[in-house]
């Protein structure tokens, strides 16, 4: 985890992620109105009253924003749940078993690749009699494992023939072992990836069945923000603060999940992680031209730091040193590494 | 060029300009038979510039005669089982041939013989042609049904007779006695053109441009900048997002017919089994901001306790409920709580029983009005101390628990018609009466039981004089007053957008000679009554 | 280091006869629609003994079959045909419990020490677990001396220094020599060590060299030692056994193989290796179809007769049978098969040393 | 070859189970087409008309679950999808016809568009990792987690309705007939040009950063140095080296991506009333218009096939090492 | 062999002098090569040997600035002297400069033939793609036939031309790669452990079909490799490196006879010969240095059996020690200073020894 820490762009994602999970834990609390009462204050611009305005039916917009972001963070985090547990199941377990096994969990995962997502959830989601929070994301969890379980699967196939694991077989692990205790960690990163990316998926997914209504509208998320707005032409009435708000804190919590996965990715693939200045701009301004360019690192033409840049340090001695005495050249007899391998 | 296209745009009828028309419909696919409802003719109303009826009914004018049309006059037995039709001379049909009684003879004899193109359902028995005119002849009174068959399309016998499977047929190329003819169809939209030869004088208006939109937003922004002229959508706010961006000359009127929607509630299971809860409500419920706010101020408000809609059923009202009108009176509501036994604890409402008295009301997520309107009877309700909580359900399952009577309290729409007859036929119907968990498709899905109804119901339908009809409706009335099986709310709205900058003459408070609606039998009439703007 | 000279062998630890692999080669069920299966031949009909406390080395070129080998002594894949039989027994594995019962006997060190310690474990993890399994589920602080007397003996002290180690945190050698008290936790008597030393340098490969050859005496362990390294096979292996394309071509008394090579592509092999104090230069062959042959169609009668320099008709088309050369050496080409001059043909070409 | 037909006999198995899934998914949904027709005309359409539309529809009609299946497919292989529901009488075909061109017209190309240039500005940000490139991350990032409806949404407030540069629905001038003209042509390209914009600049973020990630794992590659090594100029090894091997997981996810698109596609062509399949499917839904749905469902599911064979087919002519002899 | 051919040999072609080279920048660098001098010479062949991890390949790539990321060349300069003209620091190049010296004049063959190859492209694509890079006059046809050329020089059978890498084996590869190496008849061919993926008898091979090459067209060749035996057979002279710098460097029969220096002396006695005499083998106690906390002085002394009080306090430097006055060997070790007591068997001379 600490290196994941060390990036700059995962700590702001996770600091955002952080902001919103607070407002989804309070955001009820603190929200100075009810968001779905009605008040005389018609569709008023942001104003200290309301700060982020009102809907057509005097709604306190900012209210229904912090209220809303829970149903969001629910459904995206539950689903994301959901999705990743099937998909480590299918995928870990059609990975490391193979054969037939494999052959039926990876088409199955085909087949839900290969019908379209979102008309999918719209057909399950209006099969079921209600479409509460749980049960969106219930949906969306079901539907959205298969990418999951492809990367975890091809994952696990060349985690398969590791030497680790065949030395854990070797001294007689049985095999729900092998997978869960020697398997299972080398994907964590892979997995909370494939987490975070399942997060973004069925955020956007919930909001875009909000918007388009199908699901329950009386719980409120940042969907059913913009569903109301747009059924009330927001935007052809102007009223840009019924409508931006939502969209942007969409935009915000991906953005914010993205740049988490940046770091992921980054600790799986230390490559991306590289810096790539050497010295710092002020050094740089002050070098020419042909030369600056070598201070950048980059592949095949290996940076060179200008002599200016490396400080030489303090206690070089500037004259020569003086010659060692005769006293300097007793044998120690044998240090205490030598004893160790004979 | 040989372009099709070349000049398109700018091209000019033979009548002179174009007028654009759209519906948030979607996109179309090419239909043009005009009795069915799936059709592009009907999804955006121009199966009625082609297709005429026999006659011309104002929806919102019903106690009216209908203006004659195809038929010259109509004439009804005195036990209205025999209906004598006069076909119209010097009609053609647009591919030049006459128009006779034959062809009348034709249409009925075909919606008689497939009941699938019979969307009224009206129960013809026998069709004969006698020189001119055809008679039908009915097993029962069809006095209830008159509009119905007065409004019946007329195809020409001498294309249809070909054809064998008329349910399924698309009638590619329509030929109608209507003053325009298909020009062209994309899945975006038709294009409609002024034939010669029209039995009337033929209109200003030389093409039709229909435009399906596949929303309200896009359809909205097209009214706003003015490409579209003539729609039917509900604009949220109508004056910001519509009327102000040229005041001058964007319309916005929205009459009613005697159709309306109301919170139906479940009269056999739950608090609402209790008649002076359901009275008590309906004195809570707020239709004005019903109209404002869930309504953007649109679709007018039932002002009437007996549901029927003003001025459009001024003539059928009670003489004892002629001045009735509907307003909240909270006080009155709680009086009439008290008297019954309910009491009012820490804020909440207990009934005699000394229950909580809770409600959930119900409709399908994403249909915004009826939500908001939810949310306002919602506000209403809990004056009173009741709980009262809003769900969403699935269309499907919204639906079927309506059907099923497994519901507390919901909006829906009732039928609507030429009389009050159908409204209350819709909610008060004893014949199709069902247990709660058995589907009751046809109506009285609230479940409401009363002998009293049933019998007014039928001998509404079965009078032969103005008297006895009357005196069932009057009953009907009295029992929407005082037993409130459903409390309405607002009317289902025949209106429209319109703008005068290009055209005049459209239907409005004044001149109501028509609903404005462009998807409305009596959308010709207006078109008809249009003249450039000068 | 003493040499070595058994005049009497020990008795077989574990033993291989007609021990064969084939791989399909793809390994799928579309495989079946398509009549004809190929297989690579990775192992073809070898005959292996392990002798308690005596270390047996097998060398050959690469892809010759020797992990595969080490795999099915162990277990860890099923044969397509032939016996394993440990100490005698014939070996059979059903499932779960047997292979565990037969593990405990026969431990496996993997080729890579930089892959066969899970990245994600301490040292403890690996460890314990080896002690948990097989030496019926030690805790507290028996667990903690066994621990501390395995790391001893491979000279990983003070214990409580590398225990809670993560692999990555070790050099090569150290980890080598993990996986190696790994395999010794559950005290077998077979150890199959996979070219354990490849990827290390000179001085810390012969560190775990000297541990395992100080193992088998003291512990009459049965070693199975592979490895590219002819040399070291010398050095440290009594027995050694040369294989080629998935068979054994030639196998005896270490010293006297490596000094005199019989199979030509033992001398081959012996001649390639390099040596600072080498043969003169003329002694190198110089063969440019140097190529390994396919093991999915592998050449008819003796595998080597493409590359061979001496091959003669015969080779062609028959296998060659093995022929003894005395002092328990054999070896299995044509040239030495002729029962009336045998051992004029072998001398004449023997290279002169 | 063995390769293609092992990949064909796999596309077979997939396209029967999901077909199978088509024919199951909608009939296990609760109501009917003639009562979400009612729902839709919402009192306009009076309680009468059941009874018609039930005999119209042919509903009326008992068979087993089993039959229908069985009826389901022999009329599938006669490429007889049946009458849709919601534009009764006209045949499935004929409305997935009219629709489908334009959706692979605006969505294909503009995916493929996307992806085109999302790959080489990819290309270009892994190249030139830590430069002014890397500026590009965060706001791809942002652009890719907006909700495309919004963006499309906004993007109509500004440039169809405040600034009116481009119209804000449909696919084409309503005045003009379809035809391959100096009239029609343009003025398909002028309705394509705001849906275009924002689908691309939506779905290129993705392709992006993808790319960029995999150009810095290949650029670390030996082969890559090795080209830097052999002093080749800088484009070549740019291209010919690392994008070249990077862009062989985009390729196949390109194929995924293409099942991914229909569900976008709903939402654009909702949002510019796009004359498209997408729209048309989620009107289905509504109605219950199981023919159309099946049939929507069955050429999207054969198209994502179809596509991700020519897919696997263009990686194995990009990818030598999957190339398999014998 | 006859390795002093050509008329140009002897004359410095590749000077390295105080190379420095740190994994990383600031306080986490980790200084992989610490100021190493080493000149390469017209046609010979230098062998660089030194414990895994002690910058062989640090050293290689570094010289030719093909380190990559987070490698930075923190210090020295790296010479090149064409046949004509004066020499050329690689290190203060522009890229470009850069671009039209690498292969033309200094070629490198990489560690693992299997990654060096570009995997989607064929190989008559690679062979030819440098040469329109250096030669672009070069028709087609010609390029072509140079790769078929180059293929015959490695013993490859031209119609492999078209073959991509994954069609050919190991030892395939690896000829291809060195082939590739000679494509525009360089100066200096670096090869970091070229044969460790090849078994004995594909090392073999390889390795003696370069040896006919270098004689023919008179490259120098740095050859890096962990094993001792080959290294000895096969280069002129060699470099011993341990904990990134330069210990001992000497032509290789005084290394492998004569080892100076106590680690090189440790190296030689860890590996077994294949014949004569079973030697006894001591090996080098303890582990090699962490590059993160060098011991200070001598980076050897903690597991040096001869260390002195002077090996803890002052680094020895690179230096001809007495007893070989006249040679052009070095060492770096305090034993040989004049003062110190060095044991014999470092210390011997060249009639001492009894071979
Ligand atoms: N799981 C497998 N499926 C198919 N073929 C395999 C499999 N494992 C090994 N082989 C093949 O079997 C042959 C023998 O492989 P093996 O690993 O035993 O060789 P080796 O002698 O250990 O080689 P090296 O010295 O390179 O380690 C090789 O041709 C290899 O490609
Ligand atoms: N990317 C890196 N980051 C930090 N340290 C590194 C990196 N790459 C190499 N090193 C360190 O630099 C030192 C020199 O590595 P180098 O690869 O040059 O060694 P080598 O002598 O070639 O070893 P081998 O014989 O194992 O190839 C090693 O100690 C290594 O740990
Ligand atoms: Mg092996
Ligand atoms: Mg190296």
């Amino acid at each position: 985890m600490k290196p994941l820490l060390s990036s700059v762009k995962t700590r702001t994602g996770l600091g955002v992620l952080l902001l919103f999970a607070v407002i989804a834990v309070i955001g009820p609390w603190i929200a100075p109105h009810s968001p779905s009462a009605m008040s005389p204050d018609i569709l008023q611009p942001p104003s200290a009253r309301h700060l982020l305005g009102t809907t057509q039916s005097g709604q306190d917009v900012f209210s229904q924003l912090l209220v809303g972001t829970r149903g969001v963070l629910v459904v995206g985090f539950l689903s994301a749940v959901i999705a990743t547990v099937l998909s480590c199941v299918v995928g870990i377990t059609s990975g490391y078993l193979g054969g037939l096994a494999d052959e039926t969990l990876s088409a199955t995962g085909n087949i839900f690749l290969v019908l379209p997502g979102l008309p999918l959830i719209i057909i399950i989601a209006s099969l079921l009699p209600e479409s509460g929070n749980l049960v969106v994301a219930a949906v969306i969890g079901l539907t959205g494992w298969a990418w999951g379980a492809r990367v975890l699967r091809a994952q696990t196939l060349s985690l398969r023939r590791r030497d680790y694991v065949t030395a854990a077989r070797a001294i007689g692990e049985p095999t729900w072992r092998v997978i869960v205790v020697e398997i299972l960690p080398n994907l964590s990163a892979v997995i909370i990836s494939s987490f975070v990316g399942t997060v973004i998926n069925a955020v956007l997914s919930v909001i875009t069945l909000s918007f388009i209504g199908v699901v329950d509208l009386s719980e409120w998320n940042w969907g059913t923000i913009l569903f109301w707005a747009q059924s009330n032409q927001a935007l052809a009435q102007n009223a840009w603060w019924w409508f931006v708000p939502a969209g942007l804190c969409i935009a915000l919590l991906g953005t914010a999940l993205a740049l988490v996965n940046f770091g992921i990715d980054e600790l799986v693939n230390p490559r991306l992680r590289i810096p790539h200045a050497t010295v710092s701009r002020g050094q740089r301004r002050r070098l020419p031209a042909p030369a600056r360019r070598r201070t950048y690192m980059r592949v095949g033409f290996t940076a060179v730091l200008p002599d200016t840049a490396v400080p030489r340090p303090p206690d070089a001695p500037a004259s020569a040193p003086p010659q060692p005495s005769a006293a300097d050249f007793v044998p120690l007899g044998s240090p205490a590494a030598v004893k160790e391998l004979t | 060029t040989s372009s099709p296209n070349a000049g398109r745009g700018t091209a000019k009828g033979p009548g002179g300009g174009v007028l654009t028309i759209g519906m948030p419909s979607g996109p179309q696919s090419e239909n043009h038979n005009p009795f069915l409802n799936t059709s592009a003719g009907a999804a955006l109303g121009y199966r009625h510039m082609m297709y005429e009826p026999l006659a011309m009914v104002n929806p919102i004018r019903p106690a009216e005669k209908p203006k004659p049309w195809l038929a010259q006059k109509w004439e009804w037995s005195a036990d209205y089982k025999t209906l004598s039709l006069t076909a119209r001379p010097g009609v053609t049909w647009s591919d030049g041939k006459p128009f006779t009684a034959e062809d009348i003879a034709f249409s009925f004899d075909l919606v008689k013989r497939h009941p699938s193109l019979n969307g009224s359902a009206v129960p013809y028995d026998s069709v004969k042609v006698q020189g001119d005119s055809v008679v039908l002849g009915f097993e029962t009174p069809q006095f209830v049904n008159e509009a119905n068959i007065l409004s019946l399309f007329q195809v020409p016998k001498h294309i249809w007779q070909e054809i064998e499977d008329p349910e399924t047929w698309t009638n590619p190329k329509p030929v109608a006695t209507g003053p325009y003819t298909l020009d062209r169809f994309t899945p975006q939209g038709v294009t409609l053109k002024q034939r010669e030869g029209y039995w009337k004088e033929a209109p200003e208006v030389g093409e039709l441009r229909y435009t399906s939109y596949n929303d309200n937003t896009a359809a909205t922004t097209a009214l706003a900048n003015g490409t579209l002229q003539w729609s039917f959508v509900s604009v949220p706010n109508i004056d910001k997002v519509y009327t102000s961006k040229d005041p001058a000359h964007h319309k916005a009127w929205f009459p009613s017919g005697l159709g309306i929607h109301g919170l139906w509630i479940n009269t056999e299971r739950g608090p609402f089994k209790d008649r002076a809860l359901r009275r008590a409500v309906n004195l809570v419920v707020d239709r004005q901001l019903i109209h404002q706010q869930g309504q953007y101020g649109l679709a007018p408000a039932v002002e009437s306790p007996t549901g029927i809609m003003l001025p459009a059923g001024e003539p059928f009202l009670a003489p004892q409920y002629k001045n009735a009108r509907l307003k909240v009176d909270v006080p009155a509501a709680r009086r009439i709580l008290k008297e019954a036994g309910y009491s009012l604890r820490d804020g909440a409402l207990h009934d005699p029983g000394g229950e909580r008295v809770e409600i959930t009301l119900t409709d399908p997520a994403g249909w915004a009005d009826y939500l908001a309107d939810l949310d306002i009877i919602k506000a209403g309700m809990e004056k009173l101390g009741i709980k009262a909580a809003v769900r969403t359900q699935t269309v499907e399952a919204w639906t079927e628990a309506f059907n099923n009577g497994e519901f507390d309290g919901t909006m829906h729409w009732t039928n609507g018609g030429s009389t009050p007859y159908d409204m209350y036929k819709n909610i008060l119907d004893q014949e199709q009466l069902q247990a709660i968990g058995k589907p009751a498709a046809g109506g009285n899905q609230g479940r409401f039981t009363s002998a009293a109804a049933g019998r007014a119901i039928t001998a509404y339908a079965a009078a032969t004089g103005d008297d006895a009809r009357a005196e069932a409706l009057g009953t009907l009335q009295k029992i929407m007053v005082e037993e409130v099986p459903m409390i309405p709310t607002h009317a289902n709205a025949l209106g429209a957008e319109y703008s005068t900058k290009q055209w005049t003459g459209w239907p409005d408070e004044a001149d109501p000679y028509a609903p404005p609606q462009p998807t409305q039998a009596n959308s010709l009439d207006v078109v008809l009554h249009l003249r450039a703007a000068s | 280091m003493p040499q070595r000279t058994h005049h009497q062998a020990p008795p077989a630890a574990l033993a291989a006869h007609a021990l064969t692999k084939h791989y399909p080669v793809r390994r799928t069920a579309r495989d079946l629609t398509s009549r004809r299966t190929r297989r690579v031949h990775a192992v073809d009909a070898l005959d292996l003994t392990l002798h308690a406390g005596r270390v047996t080395a097998l060398v050959g070129e690469s892809g010759s079959g020797k992990s595969t080998v080490a795999r099915l002594l162990a277990g860890l894949e099923p044969v397509t045909s032939g016996t394993v039989s440990l100490h005698g027994d014939a070996v059979r594995i059903r499932n779960y419990r047997s292979f565990r019962a037969y593990c405990a006997d026969v431990q496996l060190i993997l080729q890579d020490p930089f892959a066969s310690l899970n990245p994600v474990h301490t040292i403890r993890h690996h460890l314990t677990r080896a002690l948990k399994l097989h030496r019926g589920g030690m805790k507290g602080a028996r667990l903690a001396r066994a621990l501390d007397e395995l790391l001893e003996d491979v000279q990983l002290t003070p214990a409580a220094r590398y225990l809670d180690k993560y692999p990555h945190e070790l050099s090569g050698g150290q980890r080598q020599r993990v996986s190696i008290a790994r395999a010794l936790a559950a005290r077998p008597a077979v150890l199959l060590a996979d070219e354990p030393v490849s990827m290390l340098d000179v001085s810390i490969r012969l560190g775990v060299l000297n541990l395992l050859r100080r193992l088998t005496d003291s512990r009459d362990l049965a070693v199975l030692y592979i490895t590219h390294d002819i040399a070291s096979a010398r050095y440290f292996a009594d027995t050694t056994s040369v294989m080629y394309a998935g068979q054994m071509v030639e196998s005896g008394d270490s010293e006297s193989l490596t000094q005199n090579p019989a199979h030509p592509y033992t001398r081959l092999l012996i001649s390639s290796a390099p040596d600072p104090d080498g043969p003169p230069e003329e002694e190198v062959p110089s063969t440019d179809s140097g190529d390994p042959p396919s093991l999915i169609s592998p050449p008819p009668g003796c595998r080597f007769h493409p590359r061979c320099p001496s091959a003669m008709e015969r080779c062609r088309s028959e296998q060659p049978p093995r022929a003894g050369l005395g002092d328990g050496r054999w070896v299995a080409c044509w040239l030495y098969a002729d029962p009336a001059g045998e051992t004029a043909t072998a001398r004449e070409q023997e290279p002169a040393s | 070859m063995r390769f293609v037909l092992q990949r064909c006999a796999f596309y077979l198995l997939t396209a029967w189970a999901a077909i199978t899934v088509n024919f199951f998914l909608p009939r296990m949904m609760p109501g009917d087409p003639v009562q979400a027709l009612l729902a839709r005309y919402q009192g306009r359409l009076s309680s009468e008309a059941r009874a018609s539309l039930t005999v119209l529809f042919g509903l009326d009609t008992d068979q087993s679950i089993w039959s229908q299946y069985v009826s389901y497919w022999d009329r599938l292989l006669h490429l007889d999808f049946g009458l849709s529901f919601t534009f009764f009488p006209t045949p499935v075909a004929d409305v997935i016809a009219g629709s489908l061109p334009w959706t692979l017209g605006l969505v294909g190309a503009t995916t493929l568009l996307s992806f085109l240039l999302g790959t080489a500005a990819g290309v270009v940000a892994g190249w030139r990792r830590g430069s002014w490139a890397d500026a590009l991350l965060p706001v791809t990032s942002f652009v890719s987690a907006i909700p495309y409806f919004w963006l499309g949404l906004i993007a109509i407030s500004l440039f169809a309705v405040k600034w009116p540069l481009f119209p804000a629905s449909g696919g084409y001038d309503n005045a003009l007939i379809p035809a391959f003209d100096a009239y029609f042509v343009p003025s398909v390209l002028h309705h394509a040009a705001l849906p275009a914009l924002t689908i691309v600049l939506s779905a290129m973020s993705g392709w992006v950063l993808g790319m960029r990630n995999m150009m810095v794992t290949v650029s670390s590659e030996d082969y890559v140095t090795v080209a830097h090594a052999k002093g080749l100029p800088e484009r070549r090894v740019m291209l010919g080296y690392a994008a070249r091997n990077a862009v062989l997981p985009s390729v196949s996810s390109f194929a995924l991506s293409l099942g991914f698109i229909v569900g976008g596609t709903l939402l654009v062509e909702m949002v510019f009333s796009y004359p498209g399949i997408g729209f048309i499917l989620f009107q289905a839904v509504g109605a219950k218009d199981y023919p159309l749905m099946q049939g929507i469902f069955l050429i999207i599911t054969l198209t994502v096939l179809a596509a991700n064979l020519i897919a696997d087919t263009v990686y194995v002519l990009l990818d030598p090492r999957t190339r398999r002899e014998g | 062999m006859t390795r002093d051919a050509h008329p140009t040999a002897g004359r410095p072609v590749l000077e390295i002098r105080g190379l420095s080279v740190a994994y990383g920048t600031g306080d986490k660098a980790v200084q992989a090569l610490d100021s190493v001098d080493l000149t390469l010479h017209r046609g010979e062949v230098l062998g660089l040997a030194g414990e895994s991890g002690s910058g062989k390949s640090t050293l290689a790539y570094g010289a030719t600035r093909l380190l990559p990321p987070p490698g930075v060349i923190t210090g020295g300069e790296v010479l090149y002297h064409p046949r004509s003209g004066p020499p050329g620091d690689l290190l203060s190049m522009s890229d470009d400069q850069l671009r039209s010296l690498r292969w033309q004049d200094l070629s490198i063959v990489f560690q693992g033939a299997m990654n060096s190859l570009n995997p989607v492209s064929r190989i008559s694509d690679q062979l030819t793609d440098v040469i329109r890079a250096h030669q672009p006059d070069l028709p087609r046809t010609e390029r072509l036939a140079r790769a078929a050329d180059l293929l015959r020089l490695v013993g490859i059978a031209r119609d492999r031309l078209d073959d991509y890498p994954h069609q050919l084996s190991g030892g395939m590869r690896q000829r291809v790669m060195i082939a590739m190496a000679l494509a525009l008849d360089p100066d200096v061919v670096i090869m970091d452990e070229p044969t460790t993926a090849l078994d004995v008898v594909m090392q073999r091979q390889v390795l003696a079909r370069l040896g006919e090459l270098r004689d023919r067209f008179g490259f120098a060749v740095v050859f890096i490799t962990h094993d001792l035996s080959l290294l000895v057979e096969f280069s002129d002279r060699i470099a011993i490196m341990y904990g990134g710098r330069l210990v001992e460097e000497a032509t290789a029969q005084e290394i492998y006879r004569l080892p100076r220096h106590p680690y090189t002396h440790g190296l030689l006695n860890s590996f077994p010969a294949l014949r004569g005499e079973r030697r006894e083998l001591t090996g080098i106690p303890g582990s090699p240095p962490d590059l993160n906390a060098l011991p200070p002085g001598c980076i050897l002394h903690p597991r040096c059996a001869h260390a002195m009080r002077v090996c803890s306090g002052r680094p020895p430097e690179l230096a001809t020690p007495p007893a070989d006055a006249p040679s052009a060997r070095t060492v770096a070790c305090w034993l040989h200073h004049p003062l110190a007591a060095a044991p014999a068997h470092l210390t011997r001379s060249a009639d001492e020894n009894g071979s």
